[in-house]
């Protein structure tokens, strides 16, 4: 982990017509950590992956990524800076096999080759890049079925190979793991950890805090569009604010079992 | 001979529209219900440099591409502000609007429409019914050769990742804006170049050429043959666009047939005659399939 | 009361839940649990009339289901909370709540639920008029549930209440579903979070590619060694 | 033309007459009107011996107001059905994508009551047989400035070749005369409500309404002219008469309104009484003014072969050389050198809901059409 | 002039809802934009002025022309709407439709001929003078007849349990279905009372023209779309809101600019701005449940 910081949110508000989901949220992620995002429902996490993504465009404040202001950039170009993302609700399309679904998330640079087959020669080292992905992922056997037939699992695990294929230098998941089972819980938390050991900088948005203690570095808590609370994870987590905004303060496991 | 070739180009007409559409509604998923309006504006286009400036039909075609182009871009542009039945509206409106323009505009001839429009012609040779018919058919085999090549390229898949979910799209790299608006070119520039031929091969033409229902007919076609279907939508124009002459026989009850037509195939074939996933394509390339099987890996 | 024989559900030529049996006595609190894709839901959705059923029987309070559409489910006495909330997105909570009451024909009872409903998510009471789409996740699950309790259901059928809920939120909801059980409600729970549904349920059903493969007592499942080993992790303790 | 070879062959048996006119579609009713038209002068003509002994064949195509189906109808016409004449029974816009075709093949074509200018000037075998829309138009002014005394005249004309000819007629002749003519108010085809415009003609303070419009667009004007309780004078043309069905729309509402048109319905001339009269028995309707263009289209075409001959090219001479041949819609003085038809215009006014003689415009001034 | 224009448009665009609030209904719960409506429009009027040259009672030709309509949409719903929306994206029930209307226009056009035929019913009020401006007696009618519609259809939708039933069933089939509603019954019903409505709206405009054509449903059937979706999507209120943004739009370029553009065109240029300015429609809908 250096000390470069890689993203940096600048007082970013973001308001929805009288809604205020986002107000004045400064945070930083420095390269190579894994840094992890909390809070409530409705708490303006996933809107503010989407400021950062340029899906939205902030009501004030700047992204810097890289030392570079990327406020107002389009998605696909703040894409191709080196920014990848997975979905809170996957986003396959679905027509398309799960190799096709990487391929185009793989090529997406390649302006030029645009109207050059995939089929030819010339894409060949695409091709591969897209099955390494897929094979990191698990996914390789199922690389020639249309997306749509994939269930929720191998859909996140195809979102992940997809922004993979990207060469991101920061990779945001949300909630990359709900509804998955066990054992491709633990499965994602192997690959995340390899990831992060060649470099990748992480920004994750997840709902189950063991996941999430057992992987980041830092963590950030949201509640009503304000970060409450930042720091170590243990820290964070015993935090009186935090555990009445999030956590509970008793756990079910108690009483009345 | 004449008969044929006359029919021969009005078919290829359709089918060069009904193709045109397929880039835009069928590959990069944006409902488009009033194609006709760019049909329009590249006869018109052509026409007027032909009868006021006396360019020759080579150089109008030119110009009516990029004319209709030009406004495909525009519509393209707003196809990111509006979704679905939004846009699709929004398209009607344009038909309309665009035809009553021609239509009560003086320049454009308002309502006497614009006659004595040249035909093409190379050297001292004027084309004939069945020059024409030669030329559309050439264009018709270009531009499958030009939608095969966009099929299989990534611009493809790229429009069909925006057609089944543009967030995702836009997320994986891919500029939404640039390839919808391109889409939108390509189509409707290629439509334009289809109403050039028209009001060359007619030597006149008025707005009602253009209406709402020629925009119904196109749709009709790329639907009912399949949507992303290039033998689909080819084979979407040949039946509808020979269907009035076909039925001729059954005069009083064309439409009624046309209608029917329709009805039952997107019934009992949604995805269209030989679209992806219909039980044609399916009993078609059944064997193809066999043999091929392990093609697609990788 | 909720008897199922021999079910199979089918999307085209994918046979994803393939001859499950169970039974749910008056009472009971049974959970259902399984990796992602193992067809808890489909399950559920067969059991409620959304997919048919290519095989197999539903007998719900001795009256058999089978083919018969959704809506008679309702009447039948089971109440449904949809995996992923599913409220109505433009109708106003309360219109929400009245609709989970649309089988209900005596105003008086359907004030009744209402009251409850209000009295166990006061929350809800607070955001009567507006919009179900501006609530937060947590929120909707709150009306979800509620709107299931309008109906007045014997069986309340919930699919994965913890999915993308905040730990406090998926606390109050195992709270209540245990309180509603306590309260005499029988209750069919599916749920990835096996731990806590194993908390709350009396009876537990381990699923895996839509094959029941254990079965018995939440409290002996929880101990069972496949059961742990498959589900509750190893590196990794779950709160 | 080639297909005069057939014709000739079979020169005693049969003669083919092309028709095309819209029978399905947007226009039917129109389109239907001159087919039976067709169909009833062709059995007469038949029934009282033919030509010089030789039957009329008709061969009939739909064209659906569609232009690209007039061509193609246009092309089976010439090249393979073997046609000696044509009469278009269609509007402006199939009419005049077909005459170029009809040109070159050198067969001759009328056109019965579609009345863009470009028409006749496609070339010397393309006829028009109703009068121009100039000529009409000037008719109207005539009867607006000595017949109803007008003084100031609002114009609401429906945006088409017909409209624009009219109206362009109507002003020419009202600047020669020193009638008062306000901007025209153009409606389009197909609009059904009229009360806002008619709101602001009313403000405008005009006495005669010069309304070039088709029967259903007619129809609603007359009947919310009623309704608002405008008080002005409303003069039509011939497009209210061009189905039956106007009379009834517009009901008692119709009374007093004046048209121009080319059916004299009070014709005392036999050949109109007839005309009405089998029509009426044949279809168990009035005939209307596209039904008797159409019918006068054929006898023209017959009496052009009895006189000149059964060839294309005779028969085209016969048509040119047609002079003041009493036909139902009045006396036809001839044809200019264009091809345009020179008659006089009838004068009709609505009493006790239906069209009567009103009067009749002969003056030669008026009736010859412009030939630029 | 501008009041009197105003009640002009007004008018206008009650005439306009009468066939929107129809086709808002079935659009609401299926998302079809469905032309074939319009087919309903004018078979009311046919069978309207059938019954009522037999029985000169005009509120026979009502039920004739309504009843006939309602069975038609239920029998459309059924047979093509309901297994077409099942597998199918929005443009596929779009073309059927379209085809559907192109049978119902011929079918009338053989059966009844291509003529006009009038429905001379006289309509009860007299002309009505307020200081500078005129309420003619079928603007009237209109007025009374759209307001009164309006507020029945209002009340059936939000104080009623088959209103409420629509409106889950417009948001989410499968989850009213779960909810216990008999969703099959509420597709019906819309499809039922939208071609009533719009045969209703068909026999009124018959009356108030005296004219019924095959052709008479050809304006309606994209323009009332038009205004549907600029209503919001299966927003009743929105629909008739947007009707009177056209009809006032139509009634004042008429009065004051005069027809530099056919009224159709004028409808969709005031429509493609609106959009523009407010892509999401005059009211947004409800918001998408995923
Ligand atoms: N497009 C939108 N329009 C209006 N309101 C929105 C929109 N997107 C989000 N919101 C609102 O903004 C707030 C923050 O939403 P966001 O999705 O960022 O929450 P979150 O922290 O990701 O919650 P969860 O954990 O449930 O996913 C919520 O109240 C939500 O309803
Ligand atoms: N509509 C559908 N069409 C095709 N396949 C489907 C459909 N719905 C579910 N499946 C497939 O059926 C299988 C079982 O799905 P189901 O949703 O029942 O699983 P689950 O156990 O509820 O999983 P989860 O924990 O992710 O909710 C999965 O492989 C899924 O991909
Ligand atoms: C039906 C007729 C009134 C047609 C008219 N003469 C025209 O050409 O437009
Ligand atoms: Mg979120
Ligand atoms: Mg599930």
């Amino acid at each position: 982990m250096s000390d470069e910081i890689i993203l940096r949110l600048d007082n970013i508000s973001k308001k929805f017509g009288g809604l205020v989901a986002l107000e004045n949220v400064n945070l930083e992620v420095r390269a190579g950590e894994i840094c992890g995002l909390i809070g409530p429902n409705g708490a303006g996490k996933t809107t503010l992956f989407n400021v950062v993504c340029g899906v939205y465009r902030p009501a004030g404040g700047t992204v810097w990524f890289k030392g570079e202001s990327v406020s107002g950039l389009p998605v696909h170009q703040i894409a191709r800076r080196g920014i990848a993302r997975t979905f809170q609700v996957v986003k396959p399309i679905p027509r398309l096999t799960v190799l096709e679904n990487v391929l185009i998330a793989g090529a997406s640079h390649l302006l030029a080759g645009a109207w050059i087959p995939f089929t030819t020669r010339g894409q060949r080292a695409v091709r591969e890049k897209a099955m390494t992905a897929l094979i990191r992922v698990g996914l390789a056997a199922e690389a020639n079925l249309p997306a749509g037939q994939l269930n929720l699992g191998y859909l996140r695990r195809l979102e992940l190979a997809r922004a993979l294929v990207m060469n991101p230098s920061l990779l945001l998941l949300d909630e990359p793991v709900a509804g998955l089972g066990y054992d491709a819980v633990e499965d994602f938390l192997t690959l995340i950890r390899e990831l992060r050991r060649e470099g990748l900088t992480v920004l994750l948005v997840e709902h189950n805090t063991g996941v999430a203690e057992a992987l980041c570095d830092h963590m950030l808590v949201l509640d009503h569009g304000k970060m409450i609370a930042a720091g170590e994870p243990a820290r964070v987590l015993a935090d009186q604010a935090v555990i009445e905004a999030y956590l509970g303060k008793d756990d079910f496991l108690g009483p009345s079992a | 001979m004449n008969y044929w070739a006359v029919l021969a180009t009005t078919v290829g007409i359709w089918v060069l529209l009904a193709l045109s559409l397929n880039i835009i509604t069928g590959e990069a998923g944006q409902p488009n219900i009033g194609h006709a309006a760019f049909f329009g504006i590249g006869a018109y286009t052509s026409a007027i440099l032909n009868t006021k400036y006396g360019v020759d039909f080579w150089g109008a075609l030119i110009v009516a591409i990029a004319v209709s182009a030009l406004v495909g871009a525009v519509l393209g542009l707003i196809s990111m502000r509006l979704r679905n039945d939004f846009l699709a509206i929004t398209t009607i409106g344009l038909n309309f609007v665009t035809v009553a323009v021609f239509q009560t505009v003086h320049y454009f001839g308002g309502a006497m429409g614009i006659g004595g429009i040249q035909p093409p012609r190379i050297g001292g040779l004027a084309f004939g019914t069945l020059e024409i018919a030669g030329l559309i058919w050439v264009v018709v085999a270009l531009v499958v050769i030009l939608n095969r090549h966009l099929q299989k390229a990534w611009f493809g898949y790229a429009l069909r990742a925006i057609r089944d979910d543009e967030a995702a799209a836009a997320a994986m790299g891919i500029d939404v804006r640039r390839y919808k608006v391109l889409a939108f070119v390509i189509g409707t520039g290629l439509a334009g170049l289809a109403g050039s031929i028209y009001a060359h091969f007619m030597t006149f033409i008025s707005a009602g050429d253009f209406g709402f229902n020629i925009s119904v007919t196109i749709l009709a076609m790329v639907v009912l043959g399949g949507r992303g279907s290039i033998p689909g939508v080819m084979l979407g124009g040949i039946v509808l666009g020979m269907a009035p002459e076909v039925f001729r026989f059954i005069s009083d009850y064309r439409l009624l047939v046309f209608g029917s037509i329709l009805v039952l195939v997107m019934r009992f074939f949604p995805s269209g005659l030989l679209g992806q996933g219909s039980r044609l394509q399916e009993l078609l390339t059944g064997f193809i399939r066999r043999e091929g099987a392990g093609a697609r890996v990788r | 009361m909720l008897e199922i024989q021999n079910l199979e559900v089918c999307y085209g030529k994918a046979r994803v839940v393939k001859g499950v049996s169970l039974q749910v006595s008056r009472g009971d609190c049974l959970a259902i649990v399984g990796a992602n894709g193992a067809g808890k839901t489909s399950i559920l959705r067969a059991v409620m009339g959304l997919v048919p059923a290519a095989g197999g029987r539903i007998i719900l309070n001795g009256v058999d289901l089978t083919g018969r559409p959704a809506w008679e489910r309702v009447t039948g006495g089971a109440g449904y909370v949809p995996e992923g909330r599913r409220v109505f997105p433009a109708l106003s909570v309360e219109k929400n709540l009245l609709a989970g009451a649309y089988r209900v024909a005596d105003q008086k009872k359907v004030h009744h639920s209402l009251a409850r409903v209000y009295e166990i998510f006061p929350r809800l009471q607070e955001r009567q008029r507006q919009p179900a789409s501006t609530l937060s996740g947590g929120e909707q699950q709150m009306l979800a549930i509620g709107r299931a309790l309008m109906a007045g259901p014997q069986l309340l059928i919930i699919d994965e209440v913890s999915m993308g809920l905040a730990p406090v939120v998926v606390n109050q909801a195992f709270q209540l579903i245990d309180r509603l059980h306590h309260e005499g409600l029988t209750v069919l729970l599916v749920e990835q979070n096996a731990r806590k549904a194993l908390q709350v349920a009396e009876w537990g059903y381990l699923l895996e590619n839509g094959k029941i493969i254990l079965s018995g007592r939440a409290t002996d499942l929880r101990g069972h060694p496949d059961f742990v080993g498959a589900y509750f992790g190893r590196n990794v303790q779950v709160k | 033309g080639n297909g005069a070879g057939n014709t000739q062959s079979g020169a005693a048996k049969t003669i083919k007459i092309g028709f095309f006119a819209p029978e399905t579609g947007p226009e039917a009713a129109d389109g239907t009107s001159a087919y039976n038209s067709a169909k009833l002068a062709v059995e007469q003509i038949n029934a009282g011996g033919g030509i010089n002994g030789a039957k009329l064949e008709l061969v009939n195509y739909d064209d659906q107001l569609d232009t690209k189906q007039a061509v193609s109808i246009a092309q089976k016409l010439t090249t393979r059905d073997g046609v000696a004449a044509v009469v278009s029974g269609s509007y402006s816009g199939p009419t005049r994508a077909a005459a170029p075709i009809f040109q070159q093949a050198k067969i001759p074509m009328i056109s019965a009551y579609a009345v863009h200018p470009a028409i006749p000037r496609t070339g010397n075998y393309i006829f028009q047989q109703s009068f121009s829309g100039v000529v009409e138009g000037a008719a109207a002014a005539e009867v607006a400035k000595n017949e109803l005394h007008a003084k100031n005249v609002a114009i609401l004309a429906i945006d088409n070749d017909f409209g624009h000819t009219l109206v362009q007629g109507f002003k020419q002749r009202a600047a020669q005369t020193g009638l008062k003519v306000q901007e025209p108010n153009w409606f389009h085809f197909g609009d059904t409500e009229f009360t806002p415009v008619l709101t602001k003609i009313k403000d405008n303070g005009a006495d005669v309404l010069f309304m070039p419009a088709y029967a259903a667009e007619g129809s609603q004007i007359i009947r919310r002219i009623h309704d608002m309780g405008l008080k002005i004078q409303p003069l039509g043309t011939e497009g209210l008469d061009s189905t039956t069905q106007f009379l009834e729309v517009a009901g008692k509402n119709a009374n007093g309104l004046v048209i121009v048109t080319n059916l004299n319905r009070d014709s005392k001339e036999q050949v109109v009484k007839d005309f009405i009269k089998a029509y009426k028995e044949k279809y168990g309707h009035e005939p209307d003014m596209v039904g008797a263009s159409t019918y006068d289209a054929f006898y023209v075409l017959a009496e052009a072969m009895r006189k000149s001959g059964v060839t294309p090219d005779k028969i085209r001479d016969g048509i040119a050389n047609t002079k003041n041949f009493q036909a139902v819609t009045g006396k036809i003085e001839g044809y200019d050198k264009i091809g345009q038809v020179i008659k006089p215009v009838q004068v009709q006014q609505v009493k006790d809901g239906a069209f009567r003689y009103f009067g009749e415009i002969t003056d030669p001034a008026i009736i010859t059409p412009p030939v630029n | 002039m501008l009041l009197q224009q105003i009640v002009n448009g007004i008018t206008i665009g009650s005439l306009y809802s009468l066939v929107a609030l129809g086709l808002t209904m079935v659009y609401g719960i299926m998302r079809v934009l469905d032309i074939a409506n319009a087919g309903a429009y004018t078979l009311g009027a046919y069978l309207g002025v059938w019954a009522y040259t037999r029985t000169h009672s005009i509120i026979i030709a009502l039920l004739a022309g309504v009843g006939g309509a309602a069975i038609t949409g239920y029998l459309f719903q059924r047979a093509v709407y309901t297994p077409i929306k099942k597998v199918a994206d929005p443009i596929v029930p779009l073309v059927a439709s379209i085809g559907l209307f192109i049978v119902m226009e011929d079918l009338f056009r053989l059966i009844a001929g291509p003529y006009t035929i009038t429905f001379p019913v006289h309509l009860p009020l007299n002309r009505l003078t307020l200081g500078s401006v005129i309420i003619t007696g079928t603007q009237a009618v209109i007025l009374l007849v759209s307001a009164f519609l309006f507020l029945l259809l209002w009340i059936l939708l939000n104080k009623t349990k088959i209103g409420l039933a629509w409106q889950a069933t417009a948001q989410d089939v499968e989850t009213a279905m779960a909810m216990g509603i008999n969703t099959r019954s509420v597709v019906a019903f819309a499809f039922i009372l939208g071609y009533a409505f719009a045969a209703l709206a068909g026999i009124l405009v018959a009356i108030h023209y005296n004219a019924v054509f095959p052709t008479m449903g050809d304006i309606p059937s994209y323009k009332m779309l038009a205004i549907v979706v600029l209503g919001g999507l299966g927003n009743p209120l929105g629909a008739v809101v947007a009707s009177m943004v056209v009809g006032l739009a139509e009634a004042l370029v008429a009065g004051y600019i005069g027809s530099f553009l056919p009224t159709d065109a004028i409808a969709f240029l005031a429509l493609i701005i609106l959009l523009l300015v407010r892509p999401q429609g005059l009211f947004a809908s409800g918001g998408d449940a995923r």
